[in-house]
């Protein structure tokens, strides 16, 4: 039960994106295909569960003073990783997410993770925690992507959806995405207004 | 030659024709007179009589115990049938002592007039001004002996009497200027002597072209008096705009016009200060106008002080249908009373009786940033940022914009298109910094 | 000298790291509340870009090249960047307290800002030489300052804006960005 | 207890008020693009009167409904018929109805409402619906057609920037407004006049209009004479595209322009110079549009740090 | 690999070298009690301990110039995390404390002198005749508590008067401060029966003005069985005050009195008056045992 609770609170319940707006960066800039945002997400799920099981198994050997230094070498080790492997066996999502892969290492929520979940916790919940939170970033950026890519280029994974020249290419230009993410937010915000 | 004024400011309807050509009529005096212990600004006056009392006109009543205090004379002779908490024309409560008039007019012995005006000392002149109890009589009801008294490093080159009476429906400075100049600079010359100043400038506005001529004609046989005409812009009356207008120098905000050599009074001031020198007659009664469009016969009235409203209005016929607010004073700084029952005080410059037709129709708006408020500002202040500061208590901020140099003048509000209560949002600001600062703390919490 | 120029031009208005690249927006989000602020901020990351753009391009030249492990690239430079942070936070609490409270959480914030380590790589990846990897980065860093302020100034105005109790906080902040992006669309094709 | 309709109002000073209040203004702003509107109907015909009714109802439905939602009271007070008018006078006029539609809708609801509404908008709206419009369908928006006969053609501006070799209209041509562009911005004769009823009105200050086309023709002119252009050439520039409107009626917005007259002069000139260097460097042959949302973005620290100096404060006392 | 290694290894020995040494120099001593305490803080900033908010709050207590019970809202669970933090005993029992407006004369009940048409905020309607109302002393109903409440507990009612959620209050006293007439009082919740008039005019005057005013009849100093309500001297006359260690909430005085100026309120439930604190170290299950012993 309790693993279950790990893997389902962040989902909806702490959404990294939505709930924590963590993780802006990449959720703007790659999110103009749901290919874009399915790649971003896989590569994120897998990096974050790598350095959680890693930082959770290792939380007793690393000195609390370098903590942070030490989480940030293991979490850069397994981005190269990724991004070796993704350069190898999807060139071409490789270059349409660029300089995003590489940057995973600075994105907030892993990092997040190791400070609050994986140094406290043992492997195991670490692991349900870590596929949880890329699960619910990876639907995070696919709604996103999925508003633009329909918006903005009239078709959904490659797909025409709308008719000929009536998508709005502003939303796949930088523009859309901030838009797209401010009014969603905007929007859950309403959804979930319950007195905190 | 353009005539000199200020920047900013408004061109409101002035509505004075309705009176201006109306001559002075002395009021009825009441059989009950109502003389607040509070007229001026200060601390109230103690009452120097009791319930019972005998009273002659003239007679102090009231005395300050405060540097910046007046005293209060009796208005009439007769019985002290009463003193009780009533209501007063400046929004407040205040001791009243309620006279029942004898109709005898007999005077107090204090009242004596003087035999040789021309041979005074000017301490003499302040004392007597002092005994007289005058007050500004534009509004500002400051206690004239101590604007007169002499402020260790500074010395006053320049007396400014203000004609200028810019608030619209108001003409009793006007009708002054016109029945009464020789009185004017009568008194202007004793303030000049009592300050020791050489200049006297008596400015007016243009629609009063007439009283400039009066006055001109008053004043020729006295040297360094000029006659300054200003154009017709509100608030030209307001004293650091009238300053800066006449003498090109500007009062640096917190500070009295003293600052810059100038000492600026009303021309009705003035007149009474003749008065009380020439005759001894301390300030009893005053001009004032009844007008507004919710009045039935506008006029200008020599009324005694203590005199209620509503036995005014109804000398000028009672009110119209549809009278909304009473204002004591002008409609632009003038305050609301919510009874007729209040009495004429020494600051009361006109009573005027609105109806809702020159009022605000619309509900208000946000603000829509378009900066009207801020080009009539004559203090050159931002308005609509003082009310922003205001309105979610950012006191500190509100005291950096400089919320205290505000005027009041409510040329902002005229203007906004928004119909938002700017100055209400300012005076409250106001009230916050100096409570801030007089708890001896910096401006942080209201 | 016109090579300097457009790689300024380009870099501060017309892709502009915050606006049109999408890098470092968390700072972006979170200390653009005040002008103070934001001026503080942006200093505090113009001068770890510019430190860390020269620093990692030396590794780059010198370090990693010649020894064949462009790979290590990730995690050297992130170490570069996460070291340089660090000190700069101890200097700053040393010598402007007040500027450091008011920097509050975002100062280490800075060493997971993408912006740093994103114009890191940008600058190998375009394979500039030092001279323009200064310029690269100090204009980088001028974009994100300009950002900051103008959304810094924006955001102050919002204060007294009557938003819509949904759309208070990053969501109004995010369209505002969207907006002020929007703005910028009319430098693309500039020069 | 008793009756409150009987009793007097208190309340604090002034208890004058003048004439105007924010309907009246949104109101006079209408009549003034009132001759603009003649010369877009007299030129442009049934198709601009298409585009502007879309954008006017997607506007005006818009407002009511955000007003709605947000439970606001009021409706609208005129202001988003002077959006919606605004944005179909920066329409091509053979747009789709439903793209004009859209882009006022996006005007009125992202741009004004999700900032809180009248008074609380940062940019624009109107010129916030046409760069959505321009980024997002680029195609119909750069297509012009000929004033009369509606034969496509390519605007003024896009001639001298495609240098095309098509021959350029004339200053009186491009004065009169029967020239290519825009449904509301081609006859700067209509929108002068306009603007002259704004400015005796005292609803807009000259500083922004003044210093803007002050800005665009000195700079103008000094290309010209750099280049060797002829004296028509800052004229061209003053009356062709949509200078005239934007320097009367968008960047004189008071929500979105600075408050102080100092920041109001550098607001004027900061766009003049935005639009000549768009014009002449950019990636599009027209930059009012844009140069006006850039100066948006910077009015509130123009308003910061312009201004002024508080009566008696920082003067010689002399 | 092992260049790899190496470069690595290099690259991490001289910044951690210089990072180690720039910690010597630069060092600045913070206390990471302060950091955990301010995360435990309820973040209203509502300024009740006297201090400009949270944080400042919890680097008082690090300091220990205050005690935790100041923080009103934080409650009893707030102590109880402040002591496991800061090591010290959360053995201090209080009353819950909640707001409430000594004033009923709404709209209806209160004469009225004049329309008022201002902005609404009660110190700047006061400045005119001391609000719309002829009594001087009450409500000036512009409701600046409500908008001081950082925890919406004060809403205007229909009458004009704000109503005081006593579910939703925390007793943290903002409103309190912010009330120029002075009229809201925090009062424990186990006191239900209030005088809540404060106007110490003469019965005539104040009956004259306001229809739930208090008379000073003393109708409820001679019905009360305990000897707990009395017409007592205040400001420039009188008003009942009941002496709330005396009182048993039996409601008599509230029954009798001609004005319903003393109003006796419906028992609250247990969540809101179970309010204690807890030793440090143990969870309190809110059963109430230890309140009911």
């Amino acid at each position: 039960m309790a693993l279950i609770n790990e893997f389902s609170k962040g989902i909806i319940r702490e959404n990294p994106l939505f709930r924590l707006v963590l993780g802006c960066c990449p959720s703007l800039a790659i999110t103009t295909s749901v290919e874009n945002g399915l790649g971003m997400g896989a590569a994120f799920t897998a990096v974050l569960v790598a350095s959680n099981i890693v930082i959770s198994a290792l939380r007793k050997v690393i000195p609390d003073s370098v903590r942070i230094p030490a989480y940030i070498v293991i979490i850069a080790a397994f981005v190269t990783m990724i991004d070796q492997l993704m350069h190898a066996f999807t060139p071409e999502l490789y270059i349409s997410l660029g300089i995003f892969i590489p940057l995973i290492v600075v994105n907030c929520i892993i990092l997040g993770r190791a400070e609050a979940f994986a140094n406290k916790n043992p492997v195991l919940p670490s692991i349900f925690d870590a596929l949880g939170m890329g699960l619910g970033y990876t639907l995070a950026l696919l709604l996103v992507c999925t508003f633009r890519e329909v918006l903005g280029a009239g078709t959904f994974l490659g797909v025409p959806v709308l008719p000929g020249k009536t998508s709005a290419i502003l939303m796949i230009l930088p523009p859309g995405g901030f838009i797209t993410l401010g009014c969603l937010l905007g929007l859950l915000n309403k959804l979930q207004k319950k007195p905190a | 030659m353009k005539r000199p004024t200020f920047a900013g400011g408004i061109h409101p309807p002035g509505h004075k024709w309705m009176t201006a050509a109306a001559p002075t009529v002395a009021a009825d005096v009441p059989d009950r007179l109502y003389i607040p212990l509070s007229q001026h600004i200060g601390a109230p006056c103690a009452a120097l009589v009791v319930v019972g009392d005998q009273v002659k006109k003239g007679q102090v009543i009231g005395r300050g115990g405060g540097f910046v205090s007046s005293l209060i004379h009796a208005s009439v002779s007769g019985t002290v049938v009463g003193i009780e908490v009533m209501e007063h024309p400046g929004g407040s409560f205040v001791p009243t002592v309620i006279i029942e008039n004898d109709r005898r007019e007999e005077w107090a012995e204090t009242v004596r007039p003087c035999s040789d005006p021309s041979a005074l000392e000017p301490a003499r002149i302040r004392e007597i001004v002092q005994e007289a109890g005058i007050v500004g009589m534009g509004g500002a009801t400051f206690p004239s002996h101590v604007k007169y008294a002499p402020v260790e490093g500074t010395q006053v080159e320049a007396v400014i009497l203000n004609g200028v009476e810019c608030e619209p429906y108001l003409t009793a400075d006007h009708r002054i200027m016109l029945e009464r100049p020789q009185r004017i600079v009568a008194g202007l010359s004793y303030i000049m002597r009592s300050v020791g100043c050489a200049r006297g400038i008596i400015a007016v506005e243009d629609n009063k072209l007439d009283a400039a001529e009066a006055l001109g004609a008053a004043a020729a046989s006295l040297p360094g008096v000029t006659v300054t005409v200003v154009p017709e812009k509100y608030p030209q009356g307001s004293e650091k705009q009238l300053i800066y207008a006449c003498t090109g120098k500007e009062v640096p905000p917190g500070a009295l016009p003293i600052a810059v050599g100038v000492l600026v009074n009303n021309v009705g001031t003035a007149a009474a200060v003749a008065d009380a020198v020439e005759l001894g007659t301390p300030l009893i009664e005053r001009y004032l106008t009844v007008s507004g469009d919710g009045v039935a016969r506008p006029a200008n009235y020599l009324v005694r002080i203590g005199t209620l409203f509503g036995e005014l209005a109804a000398q000028s016929g009672g009110y119209l249908d549809g009278v909304e607010r009473i204002v004591a004073g002008g409609p632009m700084m003038g305050r609301t009373v919510f009874t007729d029952q209040v009495p004429v005080v020494k600051g009361t410059s006109g009573i005027v009786a609105l109806t809702g037709g020159q009022l605000p129709k619309g509900r208000e708006y946000p603000c829509v940033r378009c900066a009207k408020c801020i080009d009539a500002c004559p203090a050159f202040l931002a308005p609509t940022s003082l009310a922003k500061f205001a309105r979610r208590s950012a006191w500190e901020e509100a005291e950096m914009a400089d919320v205290m140099s505000c005027i009041e003048c409510g040329s902002c509000v005229y203007v906004c298109p928004a119909a938002i209560p700017l100055i209400q949002y300012i005076k409250r600001g106001k009230q916050a910094v100096l409570a801030a600062r007089a708890a001896g703390t910096a401006t942080g919490k209201g | 000298m016109q090579e300097y120029f457009i790689i300024v031009v380009s870099a501060v208005l017309i892709n502009n790291i915050v606006l049109s690249q999408f890098l470092g927006i968390c700072p972006f989000l979170g200390v653009s509340k005040k002008l103070s602020a934001s001026l503080g901020m942006g200093g505090a990351v113009s001068f770890v870009l510019v430190l860390a753009g020269a620093l990692t391009w030396l590794v780059q030249r010198y370090l990693l090249d010649p020894f064949r492990v462009g790979y290590l690239q990730t995690l050297a430079f992130i170490l570069i960047i996460a070291s340089l942070v660090q000190f700069v936070e101890m200097v700053l609490r040393k010598f402007s307290p007040p500027l450091y409270k008011a920097l509050g959480i975002y100062l280490p914030l800075i060493t997971t800002n993408c912006a740093v380590l994103g114009v890191a790589i940008i600058n190998i990846q375009k394979e500039y030489t030092l001279g323009k990897v200064l310029v690269h980065s100090l204009s980088h860093a001028a974009g994100f300052t300009l950002a900051l302020v103008l959304m810094s100034g924006i955001r102050e105005r919002l204060e007294d804006a009557d938003i819509p109790e949904s759309m208070q906080g990053t969501p109004i902040a995010l369209v505002t960005a969207a907006l002020m992006s929007m703005a910028f669309l009319g430098f693309s094709g500039l020069i | 207890m008793n009756n409150p309709e009987q009793l007097l109002t208190v309340a604090p000073a002034p208890h004058l008020h003048g004439p105007d209040t924010v309907p009246t203004a949104m109101r006079d702003v209408l009549i003034a693009l009132a001759p603009a509107l003649a010369a877009s109907l007299y030129f442009f015909g049934l198709q601009a009167l298409l585009v502007i009714l879309s954008c006017v109802g997607g506007a005006w439905i818009s407002e009511l409904v955000c007003l709605r939602v947000m439970k606001k009271e009021g409706t609208g007070e005129w202001s988003a018929l002077v959006t919606g008018l605004l944005l179909a006078f920066c329409l091509p006029p053979a747009l789709p109805a439903w793209m004009a539609a859209l882009g006022a809708v996006f005007a009125v609801v992202i741009a004004k409402h999700l900032f809180g509404g009248l008074g609380h908008n940062i940019f624009n709206p109107a010129l916030i619906g046409r760069a959505f419009l321009l980024a997002s369908f680029p195609v119909a928006m750069t297509s012009w057609s000929t004033p009369l006969d509606g034969v496509s053609t390519a605007s003024p501006l896009g001639i001298m920037k495609e240098a095309t070799g098509a021959p350029l209209p004339s200053i009186g041509e491009l004065f009169l407004g029967s020239v290519g562009g825009s449904i509301g911005e081609t006859s700067a004769l209509a929108l002068l006049l306009g603007g002259g009823y704004l400015l005796y009105r005292r609803h807009i200050d000259w500083r922004i209009p003044g210093t803007m086309l002050a800005s665009v023709f000195c700079l103008t002119s000094l290309v010209a004479a750099w280049r060797g252009f002829g004296p028509w050439y800052p004229f061209f520039h003053l009356f062709s595209g949509g200078l005239m409107l934007g320097a009367f009626f968008m960047a004189t917005d008071w929500v979105t322009s600075p408050v102080t007259k100092l920041g109001r002069v550098l607001f004027g000139i900061g766009c003049g110079a935005m639009v000549v260097l768009i014009r002449l460097k950019g990636g599009y042959p027209e930059g009012v549009a844009y140069s006006i949302l850039l100066m948006n973005v910077v009015t509130p620290l123009l308003d910061r740090y312009s201004r002024g100096r508080v009566f008696g404060r920082g003067k010689a006392h002399a | 690999m092992l260049v790899a290694v190496l470069c690595l290894a290099g690259l991490g020995g001289i910044f951690g070298i210089i990072l180690g040494v720039a910690s010597k120099k630069l060092a600045v001593e913070v206390d990471s009690r302060v950091e955990e305490l301010n995360k435990v803080m309820p973040g209203a900033n509502c300024g009740s301990c006297g201090l400009p908010g949270c944080a400042a709050f919890a680097e008082a207590l690090v300091e220990g110039s205050v005690k935790p019970t100041l923080c009103a809202p934080g409650g009893a669970s707030l102590y109880e995390k402040i002591a496991l933090i800061l090591g010290g005993e959360a053995s201090e029992y209080q009353e819950r404390q909640v707001a409430q407006l000594l004033c009923q004369g709404g709209v209806g009940h209160s004469r009225m002198l004049f329309r008022y048409q201002g902005i609404k905020e009660c110190q700047a309607a006061l400045a005119h005749y001391k609000g719309q109302k002829a009594c001087n002393f009450g409500c000036v109903m512009q409701g600046s508590c409500s908008r001081a409440c950082p925890f919406g507990a004060i809403q205007m009612g229909a009458d004009g008067l704000p109503v005081v959620d006593y579910y939703l209050c925390t007793g943290c006293s903002r409103c309190v401060v912010e009330c120029p007439q002075q009229i809201l009082k925090l009062v424990g919740v186990s006191h239900l029966v209030n005088v809540r008039c404060v106007n110490p005019e003469p019965g005539k005057v104040s009956k004259g003005n306001c229809k739930v005013a208090c008379i000073k009849c003393k109708i409820c100093e001679k019905n009360c069985p305990e000897d707990a309500v009395h017409v007592v001297a205040s400001g420039e006359g009188s008003v009942a005050i009941i002496d709330n260690d005396k009182c048993t909430n039996c409601g008599i005085c509230a029954a009798k009195c001609p004005t319903r100026a003393i109003d006796k309120i419906p028992p609250l439930s247990e969540e809101v008056v179970l309010e204690v604190a807890v030793p440090p170290g143990t969870s309190c299950p809110n059963c109430g045992a230890c309140k009911a012993a």
